[in-house]
Parts: structure tokens; C-alpha cells; sequence
């Protein structure tokens, strides 16, 4: 393993000064389950890591008419958080898949977005639920859209000396819920193949859609957000054809690559089949609560 | 080779100094440095178990993590499950049911089922199945592991 | 006296034959009866190691339905049928 | 107490002696062992599938701080071609040296070039990527069809085919070429298209790896007066030190093999790869060196079990006898020749009378890592051929496949279709057990794309050569001394039958794996031999002890004779156990090396429920009962053990687990992320039936049980998802991309 320096920063302000006087060649230490093992396998040059697990304010996960996410707040936390498990079940869905338990104990839902892998499971989930990046860097903060974040593979928006403070996500409204699921070769410890999240919301009486967010995972460079998809349900009754019109809307948007998870037109092929489960999932789900 | 950091940190109760470069994975330190070679290499990138070790009271694979980051922690391994009473009633459990054949993964599988029966005390058959898919086992076909660890759970019943 | 059965991609040593009736108290005496018999046998069926000749490793012989262990000396009785097969790999 | 089988320890379930140091973190396994002055060795590996090293520059990485070291391929002694058995297939002694460290050609990515001894693992790796290599990239070879191809590139000049010992002259990639041939192919073929059915299929077989948790790796002190000591992770000890004498050209005498826990092996821990490297280094550093593999070199540089393609031709009469059979055997070798397509073609159709018959077997070598032994090493590749070929008759012949195989099934006294006749076998006994199973009595939904595959196999077994040393203690207990190396509890059935024959507890034996300088040669713990062999040389052991006590019983009573029977010695008029003889006896020693026969083969008959997922191609195992003749299961537990393992190693085999490969024959799936084997949340319980039908060729009727259970499964599942979905699978495996495509869904 290449050789580095550690710093575990105390304040907000000190990782900011370290990563704006080490630049590209400092990296941002949270989970590290990701980093820690692309360092190790040399896929990624680093000089200083800069840990931020023992800043209190990355640590947060709380609920107060927005659901606040800090950067480091661990898989396990998050799904085991009442108001996730009650408003955002698509991210319960997707953190409690991501590794085994062992991986969820550290892996951060920020890193999972850092990290940028455009199979990443957390974001087509976070993008589904509106979810936004708090964003600091030495000249203040800015916020971030979660589907504007990814670049490209391992490419982020963030420049080399900002670092994702936190993440955002919006009071889900009134007969509203989510779903993300994905597709693996096994049951659990895979890369998604394919990885659809939806959050639908419905008309009172359960008969129509009045809005909804499809995301799209492994499809390409980054996650997608499916915003042509997801507007075409706006006011389209609760049916399998308005449901089949969203899924063909999704499959025509996503730009797969064949590789040895899955070829191109297998994920065409699953990108159909996950959007309706996911839809449907999330239908369930306002049905069940209501 | 960089310089090496001071670290502090409790293992199994004990409180631990080592040295080491920040490069040293926890798996790493406490197989060459501190000789607690329970926890097993069987992949290196977070892909077995073998190497699980409990952070703060949660399973961790000690692969995926700098020896660095366990300053001020209280960690636990394999060699701190056992009592001066003796076995843990996982581990007198996978001795009854015949859970392990080579044996390398059972440090890791332990450690990690430790973990569930602490947060699950009764878990069903897929909960058990779900908790324990970070950990891989060749030899056993994984029947017998995870029928010691329903056995060990709460119940003591092997409910299936 | 033993019955042999011939591998087919050794019968152009026996004219064809599929089976030949062969004396030998052991492996090693029926080895050189039928070496006499259809010169060439041994060398497909044969290897020197260390100048010992053994039997190919790459071979595997049967006596009565059983794989012989003991080589060159493995007993053979009045009638018995012995084969000539490819060897099995084994593992665990 | 006794378990119902007359005997008071065989059939019981006893903790196993090394239990408590393996739940408790205190067995010590290959990598286990540091010393203070330790150097750490990394190996510098072929980054191409095949090419010719122009030169190799390791000066700036030999002046790198903390480097004491570096070897290439020329530091290794000139080998030149002999053919050695150390496990069970036949080594050349040249290509095993240059599979170890290459000299001037790389025939696969992943073969070791030069290795750096360091002071830790980091520098060590640091001055690996400061060697200098000059390849000279040559056109790699990667299947099967490109090796046989007329005007295909030839890996080794030297290499000819190998034609049952006829060799020709002319440099090709086929090392071998067999063929058994039995009765009249056309006859039997005209039969059963006149009056029944012939199926022809071709099937493949992608590259598996076996898997073991454990990585290889060695460490190795030499000093001054020429001992060289090894501590490894091996399935025969023995093997190792004469694979090391060889290579090294060290004297085997000189050499001692401490064998340390074993984190599984399946076949894969036989051959040597990283073991001579660490002794040279020691003996040049005059240090120990260590070497372990990461797990992607353990992918790349060992042995997996090699890809195949298989055709298979069957034909049988409406009333469903198999009248005609062939096949043609083409096994990837990979670098250098040595496949167990030997074992495929003997297997394939053992559990059958078939009158006419033919099979072809090839070895191909390929650029591709060098195969070796995984459990029933080439078996379950021919018998999934076979096995499916027969499914797919029993559904045009409208048979029930379990009746099927009832009716053309193998008894004591039939021939096998390879020529040698059966001795006292249980197949039939498999098949009937799992036609009254309640598995298969149950129903399954085809609505919901349910289907249930049926697959017998078989495997041959080993016997061979073991010692054992018994030194009865004066409180009556027993140490056990044995040269097998212990990869799943065979401790514990090897002193079980000491036990029984002395007539004490299995926890009144202590058994000891030892070196190999405290034990007689013992052959590798491979080709399910070991409950057989070793467990019969330790029965032999015991008689031994059992007649010296009652010599010594005889003087100390006085009397001329003293029996022994259930555990007590008696003469006319006194009597006394085990225990108190011991105390009048001991100490006692029996010491046994033979090299033993016996063995008897294996039958299993496995019945699987698979349901398939029609939108994403996805097979889920619902129910999987695998039921096998194991004689006479010593410890129960460990042998469900072994077959619930194979079963499950099957599963990944049949459905997730293949080496990736590039155009170049590069690995791109080398970690256990993208190398799928099954985890416990993709598996059901695995249900086992054990049928007993003793072996005549072991005192308790032990028959090796290890391998049998991975010969079925690749069929089984293969035949349950052909029937869930209609459409005849013959390609694995059958990952969801596959089943899409056989749906036509892609």
C-alpha cells in the first residue's frame, strides 16, 4: 500500500485549510470502505487523508421538518433512524444493501455519494427523495442538487478544496412514499446492475399520480434522474399502462455500457423491469400507510 | 515509509498503545504488530468477513479500516469472546452443530453473529441468512452456521 | 491366464484385438508376456523413473474391477480380467 | 453409548479435538506465524497471457531501503522433464518449476517473474514496481477452438500428443489424447433411433476457482548447517517437501514441513506456488521469509479447475434403456498440460450399463492460469453433460428420471462402461432413497416457473499411503500422531476409529497433526482418501497396541492367554478395561505405515428445486436434498458437512462463479466482489440423506465422501431450470444475462 499521512480533523474549519493546502492529493476520510481499499489496490494517489468521523456536526442525523444527514453519518444509522424508516423508506432500502453489515457499520451515505460510482446505491434513492449537498469550502457554502453531484465515475462536483458538509431532504408530501431496489446476480454483497429509485405521490383517493421522481443506477457515467419518465405520471391515473409508458420513458433515457456485471442490452431490459417494481413498490407502500 | 502515529486505543478490555504507519489496515496491526491473528486476510477489500473485528459494539471488517482510526476506541476480537468460564454459547454452539470444517472463516462468522444476537437476541432464519451474507464460508455449505446460530440465539430453540 | 483388455489406441499393437488372454503372477511378468506378445506395448503403457521402469503415471490399471496401488508387483490371479484406463486426478 | 449401528463411537457426534482453538481464534493457520526477524516476499506477476521476456532489470528495485532481496526465474536450478506423482496428478517437474518462477516465457497473466524479500509487506510491493521488464508480447491463445485450430500458435514447442504413451512429433496444444471404446456404437445407435430416441448436445463449462477462504502462503527459516524448515498451509506435507527438494534441488532430507491449520484446499493446496520461492529467499537471506498471496493472486496464479466443452451423444429404446453412448472430452489444461480430463471421461457414465460406448478425451493447454485439482477433479464438468443429456431423454421418453436411472443403473457385478466390473456399490440404494424421499414426493409450482432437476454422480475415491503413531498414556487416553493434514474434521474420524477399536472415548484419544519429521510418509489429504486410509492405518495402529497389552496383560496375570473384546482384557479367571490395562501397560506405542488399497467409489443422487424470475432471468434454489452412499459415516455431522459444502459450491458453480476473461486473457473479475460464490443468504438448508452401504474394503465400511457431492450439481440445476423454463440449458453459468437470453427476453 502506498504510504500517506493521517490527520482526524476537530473542526470543520481545519479539514477545509487541509484540503485547501493539499489540494487533488488530499482526500476526504469518512467510512473509508471505498477509499481505504482504492488506495490500497493503487486505483486512487493519495498524500494526507483527512478523517472527519470525529467532527460532531458530520456525525448528525436528525429530522426537524427536513431531514438533515451529516457527511459521515454511517449505512446503519441512517436505516435505523425512526423518521428514515417512517418518510424515506427508499433510503432504508438502499442502505441496508449496500456491503454486508460489517461495511454498513462505516460506509457513510456522503462517501457513497463521494465516491461517485455511478452504480452507487444510495443516490438514484437520494435523487428520488429531492435530496440536496450542503457543500463547504473556504469561500462559504453552497447547496448542490444530489443529481447534479456526479461528474463522471469518481468525479464529483465538488472542487479540491470544498468537502459535502451534508445532505438535505425535503418533508415528504401527504400520500406520498419511495422505493429503490436493485439488480444482483446474487442476493446481497454484488454492484447493482441495474438500480431504480421512485418516490410517487398520489391523489388522496390512491387513483392518480400527482407527482414522481424515477432515478436510474449503472445505466450511466453517474446516476440518473429519469425526469421525463418521472413527469409523465404527473395526473396519469394509477394504471399498469401509465406505469408501462414511465418505464419505457426510463429505458429510453438510460445510456448502459456492457461490461462483466451485465451486458448493455440486459440492462435496457432491467431498467424496465426494476422502474415498475420500484413504481409499484412505492404504491404499495402509500396504500399500506394510509 | 511514512513516519509512524501513536496510537491508544482498548482491545478486548485491555487498554492498547501500538505504533504504526497510517498505511496499516487495523487487520494489519493486530496480525504482524500485535500477534492477535484471529481475525483471517481472506480478500483484503471488505468481500469475506474473515477479518471482523467489533467497533464500538458494531461487526467492522478490520481490512477496511486504518489501525490510526482506532485511537481512542474500544474494540473487541475473537480472542476476547471466550470467558476464564468458559466458551461463549456461539462458540460452544458451532462446536454442537459441527458449524465449521476448515475453520478459517469461523473467527469472522463469530464475530459478526456476536454482533446480530447482541442488537437481534431472536432473529429468524433469514435474518440470520441477510446478517451473516458478508461473511463467505466454502467448506460447510453454511447449514450447520446458521443453525448454531439460531440454537445460541435467545430462544436456545433451533426454530426452524 | 489373465484376460487383458486392449485401450482402442493400442490395438494397432494387438491387430486389433479388443482382449488377449495373458500369464502373469503380477503386473510386472504380464507386462513383459505381452511386451514378447505385441512388441510396444511397454512403451505406451511404461516410463522410466529413475531407470526404474514403473508404470505411467498417466495410467491407471485395474485388477478385477480395482484400481491397483501397489505398481508393478500388484498380484494378478489365474482369471483375472485387468484393464488399462486413463489415470484419475483427485483432489479434495 | 451406543448408536444404533452396533459399533459404541462410529456414528456418534462427537466435539471435534481441534474445535476449541478454532472457535476461540487460537489455531494457528499458514499465515499465522511471525518471527522478529521476518522478511515479507511479493511476487512480480505477468501482466500478459503470453509472451517472451526480453529482459528484466531489478537493479534500482535491489537498491530500494529495506529490500535484502530479489530472485528471477535464472536464480532457480535448470529442471529438466520427469513426471512425479505428489498428489494425484502427475507433475512434470519442468513446467511445475516454471509454473513457480518463469524463465523466459509467461504463458498466462498472473506468472510469477521475480520476487522481492523485504522488511515489510509495503516495501516489499513499493520495490516490485520498481523491476524493469522488456515483454515481447506474443498472440495468447484463450479457448478451447483457438488451441485446436489447424493454424493455431503453439504454446510449447516441445510439446507433442500424448496418445496413450504414443507420442507424435509434431508441436501442438493438445498434450493427450485417450479414448475408451466398448461394443458397437452404430448397433447400439440404429437401435435406439429405429425404436426410441437419440439426443446430441454440446455443452461448455467456464474456469472455477475452488475457493478456500485461505490464501497460500509459506514461511521459511534456513540455517547455516543446510536444514530448511517450512511452516505452510497444504494438503499434504510430504508433497510439499518433495515438490521443494525438487525444484530447489535441496536435499528432502534436509527439509522439514511443519503443516499449520489449513484454511480450505479442495484440491488447490497439492501443487506448490509460492513455498520454494520463500525457502530460496531464506536461503539466501540466511532469514525467514514469509510470502502470502492476495486474494486476486490467488485468482490469477494458482490452479482453478479448467473450462470446458463436452459434446455428448445417448441413445436409448422407448422402454428407456440406454443402448449407446458417446463423447468428446476437450478440458482446458491452461498453461501446461495436466487437466483431469482422465476423471471426466471416467466418471461421466459410471453410474450406468451401457453397452456401446466411446469417449475422446483432450488435454489443451490455453494461456490461461495452469489447472489443478478441485473436488472430483474433471467429474462434474463430464457428468453435467451426461447428466443433463439423460434428463433430456427421460422427458421425449415421457420417464420419470429417478425411474430412469433405477432401471439403467449400476450394481455390484455390472461392467462399467469403461470396462472394469463394479464392486459392492450403492447407486441403486441413492436412487431409491431419493424416489421415497418427501422432497420428491412433494409438489412444485410450474406456474410460477418452478422446475425440479434430478443428477446422480459419481467419484472413484483414493486409498494409498498413511501413518499413524498411537502411544497409549498411562491414564488410558491415547496421543494420535498422523501426517494428514486436517481440512475438515478429519481429526476427529480418524480417532473415532482408533476409539472403537480400543474400546474408549473419542475424547480419550488425542489427535495430533505432526511434521514431517515425526511421522512416517503420509500421502496428500486429497481424492476423498483420508477417513479411508489414514483411518485404516490408524485401525491397524490400535491392533497393534491392543496385541502388545495383551502380551503385557498375559506376563502380569500370569496366564498364556489374555483376549480383549468391547474394551475389556480377560484372561480365565480376571478381567479388566482399557483404562486400567493402561495403567499396568503403558507406555505402549503402535506405529503403522502402509500403503493402503480399499478404497471404495462413490455414488450421490441429488434432487434440486429451482424457481426462475421470467423478467430478470434470475434462478432462485428453493430446495435442494442430496443423497449419497458414504459406507459408513464415521462422524454423521462431518459428513452431511462435506456434502451440504459440495452442494453448495455446485450452486455457485452452476449459476454465478466463472473466471472473466478479456480478449487478451487477462482475469477481470480476480475478488471475491465479482467472483461470485454463493454467501448463506443466496442458499436453502441443504437436506441430506445418508445411505450406508459399507465398504468391503475398510474394516467399518469407510467410503471417501468429500468429493461425490460437487459431481450432481452442476446437472441437477441445470435439468430444474430446463424444465422451469422449457428451453434445454446447456451453457454455464447460468447467471440471469443467460437465462434472459435462453427466455429470449434479450
Amino acid at each position: 500500500m502506498q504510504a500517506f499521512e493521517y490527520v482526524a480533523a476537530e473542526s470543520l474549519g481545519e479539514a477545509i485549510s487541509l484540503l485547501d493546502k493539499h489540494g487533488n492529493q488530499a482526500r476526504i476520510l469518512s467510512g473509508g470502505t471505498d477509499l481505504i481499499v482504492q488506495v490500497r489496490e493503487n486505483r486512487r494517489q493519495v498524500d494526507l487523508l483527512v478523517d472527519i468521523k470525529k467532527i460532531p456536526e458530520f456525525n448528525e442525523i436528525f429530522y426537524n421538518g427536513s431531514l438533515q444527514i451529516g457527511a459521515s453519518v454511517p449505512c446503519y444509522q441512517v436505516y435505523g433512524n425512526e423518521d428514515v424508516q417512517r418518510l424515506f423508506p427508499a433510503l432504508v432500502d438502499s442502505t441496508s444493501i449496500i456491503g454486508g453489515v460489517q461495511i454498513q457499520s462505516r460506509a457513510s451515505i456522503g462517501g457513497n455519494l463521494c465516491n461517485a460510482s455511478p452504480a452507487a446505491d444510495s443516490i438514484p434513492a437520494l435523487i428520488a427523495l429531492g435530496a440536496s449537498c450542503v457543500i463547504q469550502g473556504p469561500n462559504g457554502d453552497r447547496k448542490v442538487a444530489v443529481e447534479e453531484f456526479c461528474t463522471g465515475p469518481g468525479q464529483t462536483a465538488l472542487s479540491s478544496n470544498e468537502l459535502l458538509v451534508k445532505l438535505v431532504l425535503p418533508k415528504p408530501a401527504n400520500n406520498s412514499s419511495s422505493f429503490y431496489l436493485r439488480f444482483i446476480p446474487r442476493n446481497e454483497m454484488d454492484i447493482a446492475v441495474v438500480g431504480v429509485g421512485a418516490s410517487v405521490e398520489l391523489s388522496s383517493d390512491h387513483k392518480t399520480f400527482v407527482s414522481a421522481r424515477i432515478a436510474l443506477g449503472a445505466v450511466a457515467a453517474t446516476p440518473l434522474f429519469a425526469e421525463e419518465a418521472s413527469n409523465i405520471l404527473a395526473g396519469q391515473p394509477v394504471s399498469e399502462e401509465s406505469i408501462q409508458t414511465a418505464c419505457s420513458a426510463a429505458q429510453d433515457v438510460a445510456r448502459p455500457i456492457s461490461d462483466m456485471r451485465g451486458s448493455a442490452e440486459q440492462r435496457k431490459h432491467l431498467v424496465g423491469v426494476l422502474t415498475k417494481r420500484a413504481l409499484n413498490g412505492a404504491i404499495s407502500r402509500i396504500k399500506e400507510t394510509a | 515509509m511514512s513516519r509512524k502515529v501513536h496510537v491508544q486505543t482498548q482491545i478486548n478490555g485491555d487498554s492498547i498503545e501500538f505504533l504504526c504507519e497510517p498505511r496499516q489496515s487495523m487487520l494489519e496491526v493486530l496480525r504482524d504488530d500485535l500477534d492477535l491473528t484471529g481475525a483471517k486476510e481472506g480478500c483484503n477489500n471488505g468481500n469475506c468477513g474473515a477479518c471482523t473485528i467489533m467497533v464500538e459494539g458494531r461487526p467492522v471488517n478490520s481490512c477496511c479500516m486504518l489501525g490510526v482510526e482506532a485511537e481512542g476506541s474500544n474494540i473487541e476480537t475473537i480472542e476476547g469472546v471466550a470467558s476464564p468460564e468458559g466458551l461463549h454459547p456461539l462458540q460452544q454452539k458451532f462446536l454442537e452443530h459441527a458449524a465449521l470444517q476448515c475453520g478459517i472463516c469461523t473467527p469472522g462468522f463469530i464475530m459478526n453473529a456476536k454482533a446480530l444476537l447482541e442488537s437481534n437476541p431472536n432473529p429468524t432464519e433469514k435474518e440470520v441468512r441477510f446478517w451473516l451474507a458478508g461473511n463467505l464460508c466454502r467448506c460447510t455449505g453454511y447449514d450447520k452456521i446458521v443453525r448454531a446460530v439460531l440454537d445460541a440465539a435467545d430462544n436456545g430453540e433451533d426454530d426452524l | 491366464m489373465a484376460i487383458v483388455s486392449i485401450p482402442s489406441l493400442m490395438r494397432d499393437l494387438t491387430n486389433e484385438k479388443s482382449q488377449v488372454e495373458i500369464t502373469g503372477t503380477t503386473i510386472r511378468e504380464l507386462l513383459d508376456n505381452m511386451e514378447s506378445e505385441f512388441p510396444g506395448v511397454k512403451e505406451r503403457l511404461c516410463h522410466q523413473d529413475d531407470g526404474i521402469e514403473r508404470i505411467s503415471p498417466y495410467i491407471g490399471v485395474y485388477i478385477d474391477g480395482v484400481l491397483i496401488e501397489r505398481g508393478m508387483r500388484s498380484p494378478i490371479g489365474p482369471n483375472s480380467e485387468v484393464h488399462f484406463l486413463p489415470a484419475m486426478g483427485g483432489g479434495c | 453409548m451406543k448408536s444404533g449401528n452396533g459399533y459404541k463411537v462410529i456414528g456418534s457426534r462427537p466435539i471435534r479435538h481441534d474445535g476449541v482453538d478454532k472457535v476461540t481464534g487460537r489455531a494457528k493457520y499458514g499465515a499465522d506465524l511471525n518471527f522478529p526477524d521476518m522478511l515479507y516476499g511479493k511476487v512480480l506477476r505477468s501482466p500478459h497471457a503470453h509472451a517472451k521476456i526480453i529482459s528484466l532489470d531489478v537493479s534500482q528495485a535491489l537498491e530500494y531501503p529495506g529490500v535484502k532481496d530479489i530472485i528471477t526465474g535464472s536464480d532457480l536450478p535448470i529442471v529438466e522433464e520427469r513426471i512425479a506423482e505428489f498428489g494425484e496428478i502427475p507433475e512434470n517437474m519442468r513446467f511445475l518449476s516454471d509454473n513457480v518462477l518463469a524463465s523466459e516465457k509467461v504463458f498466462y497473466k498472473g506468472q510469477p517473474i521475480a520476487v522481492v524479500a523485504a522488511t515489510d509487506i509495503h516495501t516489499a510491493e513499493e520495490a516490485v514496481d520498481l523491476i524493469e521488464v522488456e515483454y515481447e508480447i506474443l498472440a495468447s491463445v484463450t479457448t478451447v477452438e483457438e488451441a485446436i485450430a489447424p493454424d493455431a500458435v503453439v504454446l510449447h514447442q516441445s510439446l507433442t500428443t500424448n496418445t496413450l504413451g504414443e507420442k507424435t512429433d509434431i508441436p501442438t496444444n493438445i498434450a493427450s489424447h485417450f479414448r475408451h471404446e466398448n461394443g458397437d456404437l452404430s448397433l447400439g445407435f440404429s437401435q435406439a433411433e429405429t425404436n426410441g430416441v437419440v439426443v446430441e448436445r454440446t455443452f461448455t463449462t467456464q474456469t472455477v476457482h475452488q475457493g478456500y477462504i485461505e490464501p497460500h502462503t509459506a514461511t521459511a527459516k534456513y540455517n547455516p548447517d543446510g536444514e530448511l524448515t517450512i511452516w505452510t498451509s497444504t494438503q499434504g506435507a510430504f508433497a510439499v517437501r518433495d515438490q521443494v527438494a525438487e525444484i530447489l534441488r535441496h536435499s528432502a532430507s534436509k527439509i522439514k514441513v511443519v503443516p499449520l491449520e489449513i484454511g480450505g484446499g479442495f484440491g488447490g493446496k497439492i501443487r506448490v506456488y509460492v513455498i520454494p520461492l520463500a525457502a530460496l529467499l531464506s536461503i539466501r537471506t540466511g532469514l525467514p521469509v514469509k510470502i502470502t498471496m492476495s486474494r486476486e493472486e490467488v485468482f490469477e496464479g494458482t490452479g482453478p479447475a479448467p473450462a470446458t466443452l463436452i459434446r455428448v451423444k445417448i441413445g436409448a429404446t422407448k422402454d428407456g434403456r440406454i443402448t449407446a453412448a458417446e463423447a468428446d472430452l476437450f478440458y482446458e489444461a491452461g498453461a501446461y498440460p495436466g487437466s483431469a480430463v482422465g476423471a471426466g471421461a471416467n466418471c461421466m457414465f459410471t453410474a450406468y450399463k451401457i453397452p456401446n460406448l466411446r469417449i475422446d478425451g483432450f488435454d489443451v493447454v490455453v494461456n490461461k492460469p495452469r489447472s489443478s485439482a478441485y473436488r472430483a477433479p474433471g467429474a462434474p464438468n463430464g457428468s453435467f453433460a451426461a447428466e443433463c443429456v439423460i434428463d433430456e431423454i427421460c422427458q421425449k421418453l415421457e420417464i420419470d428420471p429417478l425411474e430412469f436411472r433405477l432401471f439403467n443403473g449400476a450394481k455390484e457385478g455390472d461392467r462399467r462402461p469403461t470396462g472394469p466390473i463394479h464392486g459392492k456399490i450403492g447407486y441403486i440404494e441413492t436412487v431409491s432413497a431419493a424416489q421415497t424421499h418427501e422432497h420428491y414426493q412433494s409438489e412444485i409450482d410450474i406456474l410460477k416457473r418452478q422446475g425440479r432437476g434430478i443428477a446422480s454422480g459419481y467419484w472413484g475415491n483414493g486409498a494409498g499411503r498413511s501413518s499413524v503413531n498411537l502411544t497409549v498414556n498411562g491414564d488410558g487416553t491415547i496421543m494420535l500422531l498422523e501426517g494428514s493434514t486436517d481440512i475438515g474434521g478429519s481429526r476427529a474420524s480418524i480417532a473415532m476409529q482408533a476409539a472403537e477399536v480400543l474400546g474408549i472415548a473419542s475424547e480419550d484419544v488425542r489427535p495430533a497433526v505432526v511434521d514431517t519429521n515425526t511421522i512416517g510418509e503420509t500421502g496428500v489429504t486429497g481424492g476423498s482418501r483420508t477417513t479411508h486410509a489414514t483411518g485404516l492405518v490408524a485401525i491397524r495402529a490400535a491392533e497393534d497396541v491392543i496385541a502388545q497389552m495383551k502380551g503385557q496383560m498375559a506376563d502380569h496375570w500370569e496366564v498364556n492367554q489374555v483376549e480383549f473384546a468391547d474394551g475389556a482384557f480377560s484372561s480365565s479367571n480376571k478381567s479388566c478395561d482399557f483404562k486400567e490395562a493402561a495403567k499396568i501397560c503403558a507406555p505402549v506405542v503402535g506405529s503403522v505405515t502402509e500403503s493402503t488399497g480399499g478404497a471404495g467409489g462413490g455414488f450421490g443422487t441429488h434432487i434440486v428445486d429451482v424457481e426462475v424470475d421470467e423478467e430478470t432471468g434470475k434462478v432462485e434454489i428453493l430446495r435442494y436434498t442430496a443423497v449419497q452412499d458414504v459406507g459408513t459415516a464415521i462422524h454423521p455431522s462431518y459428513v452431511e458437512g462435506q456434502m451440504q459444502g459440495g452442494v453448495v459450491q455446485g450452486i455457485g458453480w452452476a449459476l454465478s462463479e466463472e473466471y472473466v476473461f478479456g480478449e487478451n486473457g487477462d482475469m477481470k473479475n480476480s475478488s471475491f466482489l465479482d467472483y461470485r460464490m454463493p454467501t448463506c443468504y443466496d442458499t436453502p438448508m441443504i437436506d441430506t440423506v445418508l445411505v450406508e452401504v459399507p465398504n468391503p474394503g475398510h474394516p467399518f465400511g469407510v467410503r471417501g465422501v468429500g468429493e461425490v457431492p460437487l459431481v450432481p450439481p452442476l446437472a441437477a440445476i441445470a435439468n430444474a431450470v430446463s424444465r422451469a423454463i422449457g428451453v434445454r440449458m446447456t451453457d454455464l453459468p447460468m447467471n440471469p444475462g443467460v437465462v434472459l437470453k435462453a427466455l429470449d427476453k434479450i
